[in-house]
């Protein structure tokens, strides 16, 4: 697709689209900071007032399996941000293939979760009210799996979108939408799969390590 | 004049499907106004069961689920998407001369999920109501009946409408200025739109985390502000005022731009202090993230929390106030004509300037203390977003009316009604600061005896408010079904947006225009403004 | 083309030094550094974050524009944490404890089906 | 003119402290009248010295004046300075209780205010104080947010669930002085009301001595009749049959009454009084299980005496 075909009719130049869509792109992924922001906050007080609690209930975390995740999080970052830059050096074939090795990543990621939640479901790990964990010595553990769910979980959600959003540009990729000239949306579906990168950079010691 | 904005492409297909700027703008309006009408119903009868103590027209429990909603739709469905959705969308492209906003189908999407929440919202107050007031607080909202869920999901959505059109206006600020328009020859409009959408995008996610925190803690018991497991209910204050008072900015930055814009084209006189007043808009929307607490002073919070809340609260009251006098000083020497947006815009001077004095007394911990949670607060409120917020809305409504729709409204009409809702407005609140003071407080259902004759004045007061809303109502109305002959620039202004035919075009602007001034040059003769700074 | 392998050799870099990075942090969460463990680990996942934003997120060669965003907004999420956080250890002394037990089973009075 | 300000805009000053906050209180109103005169008369000056005579009217371009935003810059901010100090020196009278101030715990749930003094003598919707002495009010809620508020002391306090707050002041005014809840609560936030009863040293001794037995001399329907009004009963329960909260008194003694649970019961001495102490125990079918219990806050003769009220609704 030629760059004049996707240029939109109310910009003149291709620079200034693209400029305006990544300015866009960034103000949505600050949102989407605050957004986990506010849950951040709500875990440190919580974890501040029951200390003992959440220290006793992350015991119940798999270190090794989290620490899995992070390596394949990390990972799909990389072959993310190559995708990206193949497609800005119009390297047609291996921003498929990047992009693939992405989506993979992504795949492996939920599936470990996946394990880690039946694992909790069978414990009776469970959020609030349904936590019926059976012989916990110290008390109030379902708040830390409270957090541990909203925050796992709507991180998982995002995981999800963002291989909705690869899938997209996957296609368009095939279809050879992108070159040199415009890669945008390559762009920023990265931009966004690096921010869920990056929060999982924080939950992972948060929720799995801290003592 | 057939080849407008209005009328091509035709058909109500290419209206629901358009990412027209001015046509979303237009939807926008259509539908505020109709939440305006709801939320204002629901002040009516607030006012009438407050007309002596105990039940006169519903119950305790209704009458909580009517303030709840009254608040609700005021806030979450007139006031913030009323400026900068329905206006904004409409004049901010033109004003910038460019052909549209950043990302149209965003702004379009923006529209539809404003319409989602709306309708949520009104399913939540059919299926059971919600009577915890617009403020949600916990433990009282994790417990009660009805449809809270429902509601705070539909004030999530709704987040996300605020938050995409922020996004595209920034966005839209920073790229598509038409050639030779810098920072410092954007309309004062434009920066308040601009202050204003820092705040959305900043502010109302925290805002959706709060809200799913609630329906967390109703559906699991997640425990973080349920006391009863350990959480900790003052937190919810914070969460719900870090977002609610930045957004109270929301509501009023976008009011002061609009009369930055009226007051020196009715005054024919360039405005005084362009960059202290640009300059105040950002700072405004700096300083709002810092003094949340002030909610807060009575709540539980630390004192030492208030000590740094209060101190922070009475410095954003200097940017305000230098607002104020820089308007008047525009009239110095002006040559001013008394219009309907212009009689709005002193309107909005005059129960600003009491709406921000009474702040003063609320910003101060001892008098804080006993004000609180009183009428005290509800009036001033009342003065800073209806004195305030609407008054500047109504203002903006006026002069860009003949813009939108091509069409003159009936002058003397218009100067009836502004007389009655200013009228109607002082006796209605006025009155609340008296009741406030003397310990009336707030959601109250049933009063002390003593208070009743404040209380008759009051909604009295209303019914003229009212009045003065349904002659608005009519003579709008019948100027849409006058002939389109609104010429391009009724008032004289010099805005781009008046550059162009009354309606626009499809596209705004038959060629791109060019800038090489600044933006208020109504004086005579006329210098650059960057010239003379330099 | 070597400005292309140069900047794909960074991201290689990169990504070793977040995998290493990942790796210290596990190990010295086995160590016990008192007060410190919470300073450790969060500076580890900052120094790493920082790389994914810089590198990664192209903030070190981009226009200015997306860090100023970017760093408004992590500021904004500071002051409300450090407010928050001040606010709460302030509070600490006014908190009723409830009875160890009671946290997890005891229901509401008000809200019935809590705690099956 | 000071006095008739105050007269008409604030309640009667209860306390010393009251008097403190009026004074931040005129002085404000001075500052906003001047503002307040500044804006309008300017506005309403320059809207008729210049208003627009003609079309061809040449304004002069005046784009700005550093002296005159200085000056509305600074002086308004030395002013702001000024009033955050002195509402924060008058805020920190009421924060620090004095040492010797007789400590009250306050106790409030839907939808009344229940209160213990130190011999153990409990009160519900009665606060009594001695005139002149210092009070502290330890208060914290069984359940959601309330707010403690007495206009005429000009004090102010939300009171929540799991938490210990604290007011204090120290009444200089005899008489009944209105305390409300101002922490928006549910159906009976209007009505959550209570007196508080300042007295002399001595009648307040005598009163505590009594444990505060007001209706001993009462006939026992009167004296429930009290109760019921005091104590929050008529927040949900009617004596004309409207169905509240809960259900109304009308005419349900020696009738049998449907519950929840299917099951029916007759409506007693011994069920009333069961609902008054344990009230989760048998709920009337169609109303939640939302009373509080009253268990340990009644003596034998006020149960008693409400027994007898319920009985009298014919």
């Amino acid at each position: 697709m030629s760059a004049a075909a996707t240029l939109q009719h109310h910009f003149t130049t291709a620079e200034q689209q693209a400029d305006a869509s990544k300015i866009g792109m960034w103000l949505f992924l600050v949102t989407e900071i605050l957004l986990f922001g506010g849950l951040f906050v709500g875990f440190a007080i919580m974890q501040s007032l029951h200390r003992e609690a959440f220290l006793e209930a992350h015991h119940h975390l798999d270190r090794v399996l989290g620490f899995v995740n992070t390596v394949v999080l990390l990972t799909s970052s990389y072959t993310m941000v190559m995708a990206v830059h193949s497609a800005r050096t119009d390297r047609r074939k291996r921003v498929i293939v990047y992009l693939l090795l992405t989506l993979i990543c992504a795949g492996v990621f939920l599936g470990i979760k996946y394990t880690e939640y039946s694992h909790k479901f069978h414990e009776g790990l469970l959020p609030g009210r349904f936590y019926s964990h059976k012989g916990d010595t110290v008390p109030g553990q379902f708040m830390f799996f409270s957090f541990y769910f909203m925050m796992t979980g709507l991180h998982g959600l995002h995981i999800l979108g963002g291989m909705a959003a690869i899938a997209w540009v996957l296609r368009r990729a095939v279809r050879g939408d992108f070159s040199h000239g415009y890669y945008t949306p390559v762009d920023l579906v990265g931009l966004y799969w690096h921010l869920v990168d990056l929060i999982w950079i924080y939950l992972f010691p948060l929720l799995y390590l801290i003592k | 004049m057939s080849d407008n904005y209005l009328s091509s492409p035709r058909g109500i297909k290419s209206w629901l499907t358009t990412v027209d700027h001015k046509r979303i703008g237009v939807m926008y309006l259509a539908s505020i106004l109709f939440a305006f009408l709801l939320g204002g119903i629901f002040a009516i009868l607030i006012r009438i069961e407050l007309l002596k103590p105990g039940h006169n027209i519903m119950s305790a429990d209704t009458y909580n689920r009517v303030f709840t909603l009254h608040g609700a739709i005021m806030i979450f469905l007139f006031i913030i998407p009323s400026i900068p959705a329905a206006l904004g969308n409409f004049v901010l492209p033109l004003m910038l001369g460019a052909k549209d906003v950043a990302f149209p189908r965003l702004n379009l999407a923006s529209y539809y999920i404003y319409v989602a929440g709306a309708l949520l919202a009104i399913a939540a107050m059919v299926a059971g109501g919600v009577d915890t007031g617009w403020t949600f607080y916990t433990p009282y909202s994790t417990t009660t009946n009805g449809s809270v869920g429902l509601m705070t999901f539909a004030a999530f959505v709704l987040g996300f409408s605020s938050i995409f059109t922020g996004i595209n206006f920034i966005a839209t600020v920073h790229k598509l200025r038409a050639p030779g328009m810098g920072w410092f020859r954007m309309p004062l409009f434009v920066w308040g739109m601009y202050a204003t959408a820092i705040i959305q995008v900043l502010a109302t996610p925290v805002l959706g985390i709060t809200l799913l925190l609630i329906i967390m803690e109703r559906v699991f018991s997640v425990g973080i502000f349920n006391p009863q497991l350990g959480g900790d209910p003052i937190l919810f204050q914070h969460f719900f005022w870090f977002y609610s008072h930045p957004a109270v900015y929301i509501m009023i930055l976008p009011g002061m731009a609009i009369i930055s814009e009226v007051i020196p084209c009715f005054s024919r006189k360039t405005i005084f202090g362009y960059k202290a007043i640009a300059y105040s808009s950002i700072a405004i929307a700096g300083v709002s993230f810092l003094v949340w607490g002030h909610h807060m002073f009575v709540s539980g919070q630390s004192p030492l929390a208030n000590v740094i809340f209060s101190f922070l609260t009475f410095l954003v009251a200097i940017p305000s106030g230098v607002k104020v006098f820089n308007w008047i000083a525009t009239m110095y020497k002006g040559s001013i004509s008394l219009e309907a947006p212009m009689l709005y815009a002193i309107s909005f001077l005059l129960l600003f300037a009491i709406g921000g004095l009474t702040g003063l007394f609320l910003g101060a911990l001892a008098t804080d203390v006993h004000l609180h949670d009183t009428y005290f607060v509800v009036a001033h409120f009342h003065f800073v977003m209806m004195g305030g917020t609407v008054m500047a809305f109504l203002a903006g409504l006026h002069f860009w009316w003949p813009k939108m729709f091509g069409r003159m409204y009936s002058e003397a009409w218009a100067r009836v009604s502004a007389a009655l809702i200013f009228v109607g407005f002082n006796v209605t609140f006025l009155t609340q600061f008296v009741l406030g003071s003397r310990g009336m407080p707030r959601r109250y259902y049933n009063y002390l005896d003593q208070f009743q004759p404040l209380h008759v004045f009051s909604t009295v007061g209303s019914w003229v408010l009212a009045l003065g809303f349904l002659i608005m109502a009519g003579y709008l109305w019948a100027s849409l079904r006058r002939p389109m002959d609104a010429p391009a620039n009724p008032w004289g202004a010099v805005g781009l947006e008046w550059q162009t035919s009354s309606p626009p075009p499809e596209h705004n602007f038959e060629e791109v225009p060019l800038v090489t001034g600044g933006p208020y040059d109504y004086s005579t003769p006329e210098p650059d403004p960057a010239e003379v700074h330099a | 083309m070597d400005a292309h392998q140069t900047a794909a050799a960074t991201y290689a870099k990169v990504l070793g030094t977040l995998l290493a990075l990942t790796v210290i942090t596990v190990l010295a969460a086995g160590l016990n550094f008192g007060s410190w463990n919470v300073v450790i680990a969060l500076g580890i996942a900052t120094i790493k974050a920082s790389l994914v934003a810089l590198f990664f997120m192209h903030l070190r060669h981009d226009k200015p524009m997306s860090a100023i965003i970017f760093v408004t907004g992590a500021a904004v999420l500071g002051v409300f944490l450090t407010i928050c956080t001040i606010d709460s250890s302030e509070r600490d002394e006014y908190r009723v404890r409830p009875a160890r037990e009671s946290i997890s089973v005891q229901p509401a009075p008000s809200v019935p089906g809590r705690h099956p | 003119m000071n006095a008739w300000i105050r007269s008409v805009l604030m309640p009667v000053q209860g306390t010393a402290y009251a008097g403190r906050v009026d004074h931040l209180y005129l002085f404000l109103i001075y500052v906003s009248a001047f503002f307040f005169l500044l804006v309008a008369g300017l506005t309403g000056y320059f809207v008729i010295r210049y208003r627009r005579r003609g079309p061809g009217d040449r304004t002069p371009h005046i784009t700005h004046h550093h002296g005159l935003e200085a000056a509305w810059t600074l002086i308004p901010l030395a002013i702001v300075m000024f009033i955050f100090f002195w509402g924060f020196h008058s805020y920190m009278d009421v924060t620090v209780s004095p040492a010797d101030a007789l400590e009250i715990q306050v106790t409030a749930k839907k939808w009344l205010w229940q209160f213990e003094y130190p011999n153990g003598v409990r009160t519900i919707n009665e606060l009594h104080v001695p005139l002149g002495k210092p009070v502290k009010l330890v208060m914290t809620s069984e359940d959601v947010i309330h707010g403690f508020f007495v206009p005429t002391f000009r004090i102010k306090q939300d009171v929540v669930p799991n938490t210990y707050t604290q007011l204090w002041f120290q009444a200089t005014v005899p008489g009944i002085h209105e305390l409300e809840c101002t922490q928006y609560c549910g159906q009976g936030h209007s009505t959550m009301l209570a007196k508080i009863f300042v007295d002399d040293e001595k009648k307040y001794n005598d009163w505590l001595a009594t444990g505060g037995d007001a209706g001993k001399n009462m006939p026992l329907a009167e004296f429930g009749a009290m109760l019921y009004a005091s104590h929050g009963c008529r927040t949900c329960h009617s004596l004309d049959g409207i169905k509240g909260q809960g259900p109304s008194f009308k005419g349900i003694w020696g009738h049998p009454v449907k519950l929840s649970d299917g099951k029916s019961v007759m409506v007693d001495e011994n069920y009333v009084r069961e609902s008054i102490l344990l009230p989760q125990a048998k709920i009337v079918a169609g109303f939640e299980p939302i009373m509080p219990t009253f268990q340990g806050m009644l003596r034998e003769r006020e149960l008693k005496a409400l027994v007898e009220f319920v009985k009298a609704q014919k």
